[in-house]
């Protein structure tokens, strides 16, 4: 065995050593210091945070089932940034009462899940991109149930779970439809096996692919534990789930469409993504309007974010490549912001409808000011990230010069209006209510504070400074081998 | 550095600095507070000045550019997104009516109450966004500032509004951005389309230049901008925002909507949707021409009626915005002209009038004309202001709106075809339907005998209402006492619109 | 004097309005009064030098080698471009009307000025509140109207016609604290912004084929201008008729001619010197004015010249009707002066070209020549009902009768105004109406018989209202009050100066100086129409005198049998109604607030709805959630399977 | 042909699991429709591709994951008896709208 390959996929490895040693520590240490762990864990994390900024060397590995490219690097780079906001957040949490004792498993299974999802993002073998999903999906059932004596927990797991098994089934079908077209699970060899012939086992091939990845991304109709699960978990581990998990789906989601179903892509998947897109916005918003409660408010609006991110995949070029990662990234900054001012909260209060928070700006100025700007940045208001995400995201769409994607993109456009409508409720509430604010001025953590301050420089910094978008243009463009088959 | 030797950049910095300012002061130190507030606007009209006599000079000196000081750097190279700069004629006098009007609006809201640090910062940060827009020459950044401008009126309206304010305040949100929704697909759709070389450009000149747009996406394209520019502009049938907008805004809000803000949606139209899709503008022209000559009737009879205020002015500007886009799609350097300079007339009357409004409101804690009267006995200052923006409205000469009214009317009446000159007469009926409403509200606000013994212990005017009001009806005098200063500003800077237009449309060039 | 000094004439008036507005305030009632009459005496004095040099001094360009009276350009700014061609100028015209109205403006302007010192002030002679502004005003409206008259072009004219607009309406609403004062000013303005629009449109046209608002450029040849429409048309007449008819229409508006009369008598609610200025003697003749400076135009123009034509012939019947009846003396006065402007403009629109046939022209001369005699009697008329109403601080005619004994010098100065007015010689409005009547019989014995009548029906009111204040029965002083009496010197001078001017002022060769085409006009009295006038003028003074001489029940009588005419008449023919039925039922109530129901209902209902739809549809999907896991994997089971089905569908099929 | 058998399989297992109110009876479920995907790996690979043994190997995977995949919800089951004494599917609706 050529056991240089492993030089290519630092990235992973460094994880694994971040696993190991918070493993070590967590099992090693005496129990004074255990209190130390996840300053520990985070200070650890955001060491590797910054060697994983380090390019790494392109190329693949395992006789092709793994790759390592610009464009994984950057976008292992952007998980482990939200990673590092999750984890800055969660520092607190991890060592209030009830989690304390369990803190070590807490953290270890986050660092796995995060191995998983770099395999599924770096995996160009149906098999190896099952065992990240899967090492992704698993994990996270026992962290939605972490909360042990709250019973909402465990119903989240539960419908995680179930919801998850079923999900993976479907995807398994789909993918031994795959291999009973091409005889392979390559995604190189099946591009070139499965052709351009449309048979009825390609589509059901396709869709059952879509489905499957499509529980990870909460897509419309795969959607429906979302809520509930993002609702009772803990909300480190919604805000995990929220932007995380998604964004490491959707990058694995776009390669295996481009690269193994590219050459149906204006037949088929585009059409299915066309119909998801505009079912996922619209549905999302629909029911992110009436909701009072803010993690489950927060979970429909990632629903329908989830659809902006498709736009950038069914654009199926590097722009929208490009778009989708910065999308994420943006995503990653804004939602864990909106997270971290709950999380905030919710630690010390227990609140978390809106109706809470009303006035909250008298009280707590700089929580009210990190909300809002993570609320226009994920509506879509400039000077903020997400206005830019959001403009680049329809900017790869319509690359495509396609009329009906003007249409979609159109959809898309009257449906950031709902969310517009259902975020400025939040901002109302915290701004314009005048009434007795139920939660007194809280004193944050510092690593609460740190995580916030972090998020609102990204939100506020991510768009106007423009070198992020165009590095990860060009890192898009040294992939722009994916699309060949489009 | 580079970027800071072009004047034009200095529009965004200051009120920057502005925001900066005002950050560090302390929430209750109101002095301090004003200080920057009042330093930030000044140094906004000083700028504003200077680069009035900056253009009069490059002109003078025989630059005939299409826009000059023209700058850019590139922003998003992927999408060849670029920070570029530039005015016209147009853009210059924008400029001016804005910082005009924001040195108005903040001594107009000299004792906000509550937060005035945050009332402030809204403030700044929207005019940030207003002259952003008017410096740009780029698709994107313009889009950008106008969206900019657009979401501080949330909560300027419903943190510091009155009445009905949430309500309005998210009508207004949601029917603006609705608005920018379809404009951002069109201006999307414009730079797809920019360029048949592949090339493709954000820059309005550009663009322009290239004229590669295909006539059929034209079509589809011309009407998302037009409607997205044209809700700002109050445009009929999406103007609904208006009235319960303006009627729920803080006094300075209020004046820097109408006074500004609609106003970008006059300019967007002109800069963005016509000039860029000729085509498609002389096409479908007769619809929207259809449409702002209904604003024009509708709005002005909609005033009629109304017993608030604020109702009869934001129905007013609903009117005279129509004006504004009915003369631009009237296609003539004449009518166009006069689109800009009613831009620059309802800017600052209808900003006097919010002005007026609020400080009597302030005082009498009512606007409904029913239950007031005679105040002209109380407040002569105020009741005499309000008359002369009351005669500035209904287009009295020696004042702007004249000047603004007779030119779009004029220029208008230049078209040969009997479909625009129907409408021309149409509109100009609305002379006497101002006349009728705001005659109305002047004699039972004014006039007659006072309405409520209580209103006899208010008193007149402060000395920072009366600076912000005469600053305002001096601007309105010097525009209808000499308007071929503005004119000659304006006028040339329509030449490439309608050449681009001609090609399409039998454009009258006199 | 050089014409050059022409632009005092406007800017001292209208810095006038600035100071007097902005610092008369600080300066003390007394002073600000005596500093604007200065003012305008100064302005007199310049508009008198002005004129006589244009009519009698040396040639500075009035004069062509023809020794024809040409127009002198004194002053021509660009004020603000339309097109390369249309371009509004600000400047002075000097020409023969222009110099006359110049005379007329300034003559009246300042003795209302000095009127109203005394006018204004209450019986101790303390000035009223308001003294200021009012000053204010009346210095505005007099750079208004001179403005207008020197207007260069045909838009600067009417920018001053709005102006004298605005100052009309504020001065009618001087006393702003009474409703029917500020319902008087309202209704002023808007009626006459409607013809101003009519005016407008007419200038687009007229400026659009024409390519020029010059009056120079106009005038140099009428023929051409009216032919480069091409022979256009709208609704069968051709577009230049339909211009000069808006313009006209513009006109009727300020010269309260039939339909758009009504604003006028409720003009009166200003202060009495106001009427005098404004609603008797100058801003009313704007519209004779104007068609007098269109007049090569509009005798080219057959069409609009009939519809000038009718409605004047048609006003100053109807109007002279009216006036018969009224009570209240300024309102009768008032429809003394709808029906003489209608007069001046039946004058003009019998007027043939100059040079055709030996009167040619003579209509013209004759209409000037009445605007001004007119002028000067009807102020006279007003400044001495002024006085009047000042004395017994009413309007009405029945809380005076008898007043000769008390105000005789008013008495004298008022029968003086009666007779000029009636027609009698030798007073000045004996020979302007006489060219009139001899202009109409020359375009049609009709149009001379019914001048005629209404020269009858003018003697009539007149007298009837001087008997009614002055004779009748004797007056009752109330108790506790003074008794009436003549007022100071400020006040009777100006009657006793236009008593004067009214009786010579006919005297004035005016067609060797006023025509049409600047060439001297030799009017030879028509003995015949001149003998019928006059008796038909006596019969009406006859008339009057038996029935209002002295107290009796002939009046009574006589209006109970025509009791339905009477009352008809006495209500103004229920134009009033008419109108406030169209603006108020018509257009307020089934135009304006069906709109603003529309607005608000529909156009904001529809909004409304979309958020409501929005909410309600997600309400509606809310089962899709609905907590079981079944449910969630059944939707996605189903999600999977359409996903692929339907694709296959539309691919395979 | 080689489908009909495992996608009978697979459908009741879905009908299982949309039916059943008992959680380890809807996980059975599960287990059956996982099955039944292995069986269609092996048959492809049997069948269709008899030179190769991917679809072999993928199976086992999937067999494996698919145990700990029930190791995991078998503890969630028990950790949501534990708290609401119920293994009633159609009563773990607490979470909804």
């Amino acid at each position: 065995m050529d056991y240089s390959q492993f030089l290519i996929m630092p990235q992973e490895i460094g994880l694994l050593v971040v696993f190991l040693l918070v493993f070590l520590y967590d099992t090693f240490m005496p129990d004074r210091c255990q209190k130390a762990l996840p300053t520990f864990t985070t200070a650890l994390f955001g060491l590797y945070t910054v060697f994983s900024f380090f390019p790494v060397h392109s190329g693949m590995a395992f006789a092709g089932m793994f790759e390592s490219s610009d464009a994984t690097w950057a976008m292992k780079a952007i998980l482990n940034v939200g990673m590092l906001l999750v984890l800055l957040q969660s520092i607190k949490w991890a060592n209030s009462e009830f989690v304390a004792v369990r803190r070590g498993e807490f953290y270890e299974l986050l660092l796995l899940t995060l191995f998983g999802m770099f395999l599924m993002v770096s995996a160009r073998n149906m098999l190896l991109f099952y065992i990240g999903l899967e090492t992704a999906s698993l994990p996270l059932a026992a962290l939605a149930a972490f909360e042990k004596n709250h019973y909402e927990s465990h119903e989240a797991a539960a419908k995680y779970m179930f919801t998850a098994i079923f999900s993976s089934a479907i995807l398994l079908l789909g993918m031994s439809f795959v291999y009973g077209l091409a005889g392979s699970f390559d995604y190189n060899v099946l591009a070139s096996a499965l052709g351009d012939k449309h048979s009825a086992l390609l589509i059901a091939a396709v869709a059952f692919v879509v489905a499957g990845v499509g529980f990870k991304l909460s897509l419309v109709p795969f959607h429906l534990w979302t809520a509930d699960v993002y609702q009772g978990a803990p909300t480190a581990v919604t805000s995990y789930l929220s932007v995380i998990s998604k964004g490491s789906a959707a990058f694995a989601f776009l390669v295996i469409l481009v690269q193994v179903f590219g050459t149906v892509y204006a037949d088929v998947w585009k059409w299915m993504l066309y119909a998801i897109i505009i079912l996922t916005i619209t549905i999302g918003n629909l029911f992110a309007v009436r909701q009072r409660n803010l993690k489950r408010f927060l979970a429909f609006s990632s629903i329908s974010q989830a659809g902006y991110i498709m736009l950038g995949i069914i654009a199926a070029n590097t722009l929208g490549m490009t778009s989708m990662m910065y999308y994420i990234l943006v995503y990653i900054f804004s939602n864990l912001g909106a997270f971290a001012v709950i999380a905030a909260i919710e630690r010390q209060t227990d609140k978390v409808t809106i109706d809470d928070y009303n006035g909250l700006f008298k009280t707590n100025p700089w929580l009210a000011f990190t909300m809002m700007i993570a609320m226009f940045s994920l509506a879509g208001i400039p000077p903020f990230a997400g206005f830019f995400s959001k403009f680049f995201v329809f900017a790869g769409a319509l690359k495509t010069a396609d009329t009906a994607v003007y249409i979609l993109v159109l959809i898309a456009l009257i449906n950031t209006i709902i969310s517009l409508y259902y975020y400025l409720l939040v901002v109302k509430a915290m701004f314009i209510r005048q009434d007795e604010c139920s939660i007194p001025t809280l004193k944050s953590h510092w690593s609460e504070k740190t995580g916030m301050i972090l998020c609102a420089m990204g939100i506020i910094l991510i768009g106007l400074v423009s070198c992020i978008y165009t590095f990860l243009n060009g890192v898009a463009e040294n992939s722009s081998s994916l699309f060949n088959l489009i | 550095m580079e970027i800071f030797s072009n004047i034009l950049i200095y529009f965004v910095i200051v009120p920057l600095l502005t925001l900066a300012g005002l950050a560090l002061c302390r929430n209750k130190g109101i002095g301090a507070i004003r200080t920057v507030a009042v330093m930030g606007a000044s140094a906004l009209m000083i700028l504003a000045i200077t680069l009035v006599v900056m253009f009069l000079k490059e002109r003078g000196a025989g630059n005939n550019a299409e826009m000059i000081l023209t700058a850019s750097w590139t922003w998003y190279a992927p999408l060849n997104v670029k920070l570029a700069l530039g005015v016209d004629g147009v853009s210059v006098v924008m400029i001016l009516l804005s910082a005009f009007i924001v040195f108005a609006g903040v001594f107009a809201s000299w004792k906000m109450d509550p937060l005035p640090k945050q009332f402030f910062l809204w403030f700044f940060l929207l005019s940030t966004g207003v002259f952003g827009f008017f410096i740009s020459i780029d698709l994107f950044t313009m889009f950008m500032f106008y969206e900019v401008a657009l979401i501080p009126m949330y909560l300027l309206i419903g943190v510091w509004g009155s009445g009905n304010k949430n309500y309005s305040a998210m009508k207004l949100t949601l029917m603006l951005m609705g608005g920018s929704a379809f404009l951002m697909l069109g201006i999307l759709g414009i730079y797809f389309h920019s360029s048949a070389d592949g090339n493709l450009t954000m820059n309005v000149l550009e663009i322009a230049q290239n004229n590669a747009i295909p006539e059929n996406w034209q079509l589809f394209l011309f009407p998302m901008t037009f409607v997205g520019f044209g809700v700002l502009g109050a445009m009929f049938p999406f103007h609904t925002w208006s009235p319960d907008g303006h009627a729920s805004a803080p006094t300075a809000v209020s004046m820097l909507h109408a006074g500004v803000l609609m106003k970008l949606g006059g300019y967007g139209c002109f800069r963005v949707a016509i000039y860029l899709m000729p085509f498609a503008a002389s096409q479908l022209s007769w619809i929207f021409l259809t449409l702002t000559g209904i604003s024009i009737v509708y709005g002005a009879f909609s005033a009629c009626v109304q017993t608030d205020l604020k109702y009869i002015n934001a129905y007013s500007s609903v009117s005279h915005c129509g004006m504004v886009l009915f003369a631009i799609l009237m296609f003539n350097q004449t009518a166009m002209t006069g689109a800009v300079l009613q831009m620059l007339s309802h800017g600052l009357m209808t900003a006097l009038f919010f002005a007026l409004i609020g400080m009597i409101y302030g005082r009498t804690h009512t606007r409904d004309i029913r239950d007031m009267g005679g105040l002209m006995q109380i407040m002569p200052f105020l009741g005499v202001g309000y008359v002369i923006a009351g005669l500035a409205s209904l287009g009295l000469p020696g004042l702007s709106g004249f000047v603004a009214e007779m030119t779009i009317f004029v220029g208008s009446y230049e078209n040969a075809d009997v479909f625009r000159r129907v409408l021309t007469i149409l509109g100009t009926s609305s002379i006497v339907i101002t006349a009728v409403y705001i005659l109305r509200v002047v004699g039972k606000l004014l006039f007659g005998a006072v309405q409520n013994e209580h209103h006899k212990q208010l008193t007149d005017a402060n000395w920072f209402e009366r600076l912000s009001t005469t600053t305002l009806m001096v601007s309105v005098a010097i525009i209808g006492c000499f308007p071929n200063f503005f004119v000659d500003i304006i006028r040339d800077s329509f030449v490439p619109v309608v050449n681009a237009l001609s090609d399409f449309f039998p454009v009258v060039i006199r | 004097m050089s014409f050059d000094f022409s632009i005092l004439v406007l800017a001292i008036p209208f810095f006038m309005f600035l100071f007097l507005g902005l610092v008369g305030v600080k300066m003390g009632k007394k002073i600000t009064g005596v500093v604007g009459t200065i003012a305008m005496g100064v302005t007199l004095f310049i508009c008198y030098s002005i004129a006589f040099t244009y009519f009698f001094g040396t040639d500075q360009g009035q004069i062509s080698a023809e020794g024809v009276r040409q127009s002198v350009l004194a002053y021509d700014w660009n004020w603000l471009t339309f097109t390369d061609k249309l371009v509004v100028k600000l400047g002075i015209l000097l020409d023969p009307i222009s110099a006359m109205m110049l005379i007329v403006i300034s003559t009246i302007s300042f003795l209302v000025h000095l009127f109203s010192l005394g006018y204004m002030s209450d019986e101790y002679g303390k000035p009223e509140k308001g003294f200021q502004r009012y000053y204010s005003f009346l210095a505005l409206f007099t750079f208004s109207m001179l403005g207008l008259v020197v207007a260069t072009n045909i838009f600067q004219m009417f920018i001053f016609f709005e102006m004298v607009g605005v100052s009309s309406y504020l001065l009618i609403g001087f006393y702003y604290t009474s409703p029917a004062a500020i319902h008087a000013s309202k209704k002023a303005f808007i009626v006459t912004r409607l013809a101003d629009l009519f005016f407008l449109v007419g200038i687009m046209i007229l400026s659009y084929y024409t390519d020029t608002f010059d009056f120079n450029a106009l005038m140099a040849s009428p023929e051409s201008a009216l032919s480069s429409a091409h022979g256009q048309t709208f609704m069968g007449c051709s577009v230049m008729a339909w211009a000069l008819t808006f313009i006209f229409i513009g006109g009727a508006g300020k010269s309260a001619m039939y339909p758009l009369h009504i604003w006028l008598p409720d003009a009166m609610e200003g202060p009495t010197p106001v009427s005098a200025l404004i609603h008797a003697a100058t801003m009313v003749v704007a519209g004779v004015f104007l068609v007098a400076r269109l007049f090569p135009l509009y005798v080219l123009e057959q069409g609009s010249m009939n519809i000038v034509l009718v409605v004047g012939a048609f006003t100053a019947l109807y109007a002279a009707a009216i006036a018969c009846v009224q009570s209240d003396i300024k309102r009768a006065l008032a429809f003394s002066t709808i029906s003489q402007i209608a007069y001046m403009m039946t004058a003009l629109a019998v007027s043939s070209a100059p040079g055709v046939g030996e009167e040619g022209g003579l209509g013209y001369m004759a209409s000037m020549f009445h605007l001004f005699t007119h002028a000067m009697f009807k102020a006279l008329l007003f400044l001495c009902a002024g006085a009047i109403i000042h004395a017994v601080h009413s309007n009405e005619n029945s809380h005076m009768h008898g007043l000769h004994k008390f105000m005789p010098i008013t008495s004298i100065a008022f029968l003086i105004g009666c007779l000029a007015i009636a027609g009698i010689p030798p007073f000045a409005g004996f020979f302007s109406k006489d060219e009139i009547l001899v202009a109409c019989y020359e375009k049609s014995p009709l149009w001379g018989v019914w001048m005629a009548i209404v020269a009858g029906m003018t003697a009539f009111y007149m007298f009837r209202i001087y008997y009614l204040i002055f004779h009748w029965k004797k007056h009752e002083v109330k108790e506790g009050h003074h008794a009436p009496h003549d007022m100071q010197w400020t006040m009777t001078l100006p009657l006793i100066i236009l008593a004067v001017i009214s009786c010579v002022a006919g005297f004035i060769p005016f067609g060797k100086y006023v025509t049409a085409d600047g060439q001297a006009l030799h009017t030879h009295t028509n003995w015949p129409v001149a003998i019928s006038s006059v008796c038909i003028a006596l019969v009406g003074i006859g008339l009057a005198t038996k029935m209002y001489f002295k107290e009796n029940d002939l009046p009574s009588k006589l209006k109970s049998k025509f009791n339905g005419l009477w009352t008809a008449a006495y209500n103004r023919f229920y134009m009033d109604e008419l109108y406030q039925f169209i603006t108020h039922k018509v257009i307020f109530q089934k135009v304006c607030k069906p709109i603003a129901w529309f607005d608000r209902h529909v156009i904001d209902g529809t909004m409304n709805l979309l958020a409501d739809m929005t909410t309600s549809a997600s309400f509606a999907i809310r089962k899709m959630q609905s907590g079981s896991i079944q449910s969630y994997v059944l939707y996605y089971f189903l999600g999977a399977i359409m996903l692929a089905a339907v694709t296959m569908v539309i691919v395979l099929i | 042909m080689y489908l009909i058998p495992s996608l009978i399989m697979f459908g009741c297992g879905v009908f299982g699991f949309i039916t059943r109110k008992n959680m380890i009876a809807i996980l059975i479920s599960l287990e059956l429709m996982l099955n039944s995907v292995d069986i269609n790996f092996v048959v492809f690979n049997r069948f269709l591709y008899p030179d190769q043994l991917n679809g072999m190997f993928f199976a086992l995977f999937a067999i494996a994951i698919a145990a700990a995949e029930t190791a995991v919800a078998i503890a969630i089951i028990i950790n949501v008896y534990r708290v609401a004494k119920k293994v009633d599917i159609s009563e773990i609706t607490k979470l909804k709208f």
